[in-house]
């Protein structure tokens, strides 16, 4: 089984479990896969979650992705709109219980990096920017990263700069919020005193060493570190059945 | 209400070389693209351009050379990437690029939208996006005056103009627009001048059937333009899809040095693309 | 002819006359002379103002008043909503024009007392409160202050509380903007360098000496006062045919 | 979506003695007056009442002993002049009434709804209403960090319940309020609970063919209630206009000091009135 298992499809289930039920999920710009986890959520353990669309719909029946994350198309039979002006203020009353976000860098302490590699004012590549990183980052208390290229370039030492904050660039209050990155290896979390990135899981077909040898620092594995759970077929036919171009793909080219 | 029916090449006029302007949607949706292929027909330059999530439209006017700096909170094209010319054109220090995040560029149009200086908000703190809003003027940390909770204050983002391409309008400026609204009403009442082009024209007696469809009023309106497609090749919600093959073509253009090709091809040959 | 003219009706066109074409206007609360003054505005010299009504319409087409001015059917046929929270960030841009607001009392200053007569932790008579007044009286390029009983108790030579800012209570930016009272005897306004209330006319069947013996404080004559214009039939008509119930007049009752 | 659908009875227990409580609507519409009597019913005390410009539904509240403060911009009714219990009670000292004006109070509940501590305004400034609100801890007068101007914070307002009545809404709380909103969204961002009491329970499946007619989305709604003419004697936009009648009964009655028997009949008596 491990072996047929694709690893979108592995990680896109792995997301989905961050979910709990009754949650308020918000998803942003360019999240093909955050969408297809929060659908799927909604479709296994978390039916009663709210849904906020990066394209304003509020739990809209989801039944494709598109190239863009922001397309009309995906607010089908939605309840209501929610702008994202309005979203980032129930982020700022602490009511938006999960947020998913991408990072070119994430470090050991959690801080990502979408802004730059080199020097901001004379960079050596410009990366695209972080969006909602800096501001959804300490006040969300679950932020899932998701990372589809695991490597010593990605998940490095200390990021080239602090985008996104983690737990060495936020306020005390803001410790207590979680982050948990979920790559094409395994699951890591920092649910630990020093607040330290470290192997929740791995996913079926790779190891704790593999991740180990792809990490840019000294990563240990958590208490009770396991094999990432393998998704039934039925969930694997529901991602399959609304990505038929295999946008979620994309991103591991 | 006065009719502020106007041609595309009138409301082009309102855009002056130099100035602080922001555009309608988001990434790949109802971005004014007709009125951004006629700024660059024009030839302006020294354009500051702000927005959240902006895609095409600002890297198609950055590529023809209009802009002299950008600031957002990211600037790509969905999952196909980065956007090349901004990318090139950043890395070689052709245009000045500030980094904001979506909260404060989105809380600084409220700002001006609500008539103040500026707008407390939360987050930032720690990140290294803080030290470059200092900097630049645009973010400073600030206690709240009754709690002396740490926040961050946003400076108000006033645009010389605002670009907005919506469904519908009548002549007087009254502007329907379906789907999803991004921040274009509020960045209609935060602009000094708001420009709006329309898949549809529609008589007053339309809008007055559904006020509540009235997403911009007309007295915060300066011109409406009758522009079918003008999205076009990003999508207008109830009209048109994203053209995601022109959009390869445009990424394909960039990556092999033909860009100026496709400047030919789509903005400076054929009226419109 | 002067003596068959009703006051409401006079009042309503001075106030009428106070509003310019173009300009972006805003009643509030109780204002059913605002209302029919809006209206006769736009019928006559000024059918390109925009109207923003308490009840949230935009340019809406008025039929009739109500004993209520943020009755909803206040908005039939209106281009938009707009609500209140939106036209008072417009007042903050400066781009409200005119705005008319009642009051208790008014002094020489052009300070408005809705708030308490007496003592305000003692109230010997307990107003129902400014609504809009401290807020828009600085900020609105013109106000317009409707006063049914102008007498020595009205027209004060200091409020008993300072509801809205007259002259001497705001800031130097502010004292550009003018302040226009109409009365059931004239119409006054601070037209001058030391922007002290002066009569800019009287109406019909009124006198200047009227004015003056029923105001509180010395009132003297703007350069050029006149008798108040009289609206022609039609406008009579019009405001007639919008108040069947004669609601205008409660206020003088 | 969860389930919020509950009995009136049930959602009055959700405002306890001594609550920070908002009604919705204004002046004589969409005021929750069915709710309002219910809370006389159940006999709740040490009430603190803040809205912009309510009428009726603070003033039977405050007549029926269940109010300790009251704030609002003007309370009054409308044309027909004092509201009479709110009159006798501040001027004889039973009930404490700090005044504010419309935007300190509108921008109080943005303030909660934005989940900020405090938010800028203008104007205010020179008035004796800024006295009483530096006293109250309500509002106080600041610099804006950017440009220095002479600005007015003022304290988010959150209440501990807002009780809004709707035409419309879902067993998930789903609102769809029509005509004028008044505050209503803002009050329903802002508050701890929400209560909603509806002329009609529609089915969800009503709700998703037009999103864009819902005003509040079912995650900020704690309770909804059917409760038709649930507004009565105040109007109820599409539904049914205010009672005048009934409302000059009620003045009459409190004119005459007849205003428990007023009580008797329409609130402690049937049900419904």
């Amino acid at each position: 089984m491990s072996d047929k298992i694709e690893i979108p499809d592995l990680m896109i289930c792995a997301m989905a479990s961050e979910i709990e039920n009754f949650d308020t999920v918000l998803h942003g710009v360019s999240s093909p896969l955050p969408i297809l986890a929060m659908s799927v959520a909604r479709k296994t353990h978390a039916p009663d979650m709210a849904y906020i669309s990066g394209a304003e719909g509020v739990d809209p029946e989801i039944d494709r992705v598109y190239p863009s994350s922001f397309d009309g198309r995906l607010n089908r039979n939605s309840v209501a709109y929610f702008g994202l002006h309005e979203a980032f203020d129930l982020a700022q009353r602490g009511e938006i219980n999960v947020m998913f976000l991408g990072a070119a860098q994430v470090d050991r302490f959690g801080n990502t990096n979408l802004s730059v590699i080199g020097d901001i004012d004379r960079p050596k590549v410009r990366l695209p920017g972080g969006a909602a990183s800096a501001f959804m980052m300490p006040l969300t208390p679950k932020v899932v990263i998701w990372v589809t290229r695991h490597n010593k370039r990605v998940l490095v030492e200390e990021v080239d700069f602090v985008t996104g904050q983690g737990y060495n660039h936020r306020a005390e209050e803001y410790k207590k919020n979680e982050i948990v990155v979920v790559s094409n290896l395994g699951v890591m979390n920092f649910r630990n005193p020093e607040r330290l990135m470290q192997i929740q899981s791995y996913h079926p077909g790779h190891t704790i060493d593999e991740i180990r040898d792809n990490t840019g620092f000294d990563i240990t594995p958590a208490p009770g570190v396991t094999e990432t759970p393998v998704p039934g077929a039925e969930i694997i036919n529901l991602i399959h059945n609304m990505d038929p171009d295999n946008v979620r793909w994309t991103e591991f080219h | 209400m006065k009719k502020v029916l106007t041609s595309l090449e009138e409301a082009a006029n309102l855009v002056k070389d130099g100035d602080l302007v922001t555009f309608g949607g988001a990434t790949f949706h109802r971005a004014p693209m007709e009125f951004v292929r006629e700024l660059a027909r024009k030839g302006k330059k020294g354009l500051t351009l702000v927005d959240r999530e902006p895609a095409m439209d600002f890297d198609l006017l950055i590529g023809a050379g209009c802009v002299a700096k950008v600031r957002t909170a990211m600037l790509a094209f969905e999952i196909f990437g980065m956007a090349p010319n901004f990318r090139k054109k950043s890395e070689s220090g052709e245009i000045i690029t500030k980094e904001g995040a979506c909260q404060p560029i989105i809380s600084g149009f409220r700002a001006a939208a609500m008539g103040l200086p500026s707008l407390p908000i939360k987050g930032m703190l720690g990140s290294d996006l803080m030290e470059i809003s200092e900097v630049v003027g645009s973010q400073k940390e600030v206690e709240d005056p009754f709690t002396g909770e740490k926040m961050i204050a946003v400076r108000a983002i006033e645009p010389d103009v605002a670009v907005i391409h919506a469904q519908k309008a009548d002549e007087y400026g009254n502007v329907q627009i379906q789907g999803p609204l991004y921040e274009d009403v509020i960045k209609a009442k935060a602009a000094k001048k708001v420009v709006v082009t329309v898949e549809e024209l529609i008589p007053n007696s339309e809008v007055r059937r559904m006020p509540q469809a009235t997403s911009i009023p007309h007295f915060i309106v300066d011109a409406v333009v009758e522009l079918p497609r003008g999205a076009y090749p990003c999508s207008c919600f109830n009209y048109y899809d994203v053209d995601y093959d022109h959009i390869k073509e445009y990424l394909k253009a960039a990556a092999e040095g033909q860009f100026d090709k496709y400047l030919d091809k789509y903005v400076y040959g054929r009226e419109n693309a």
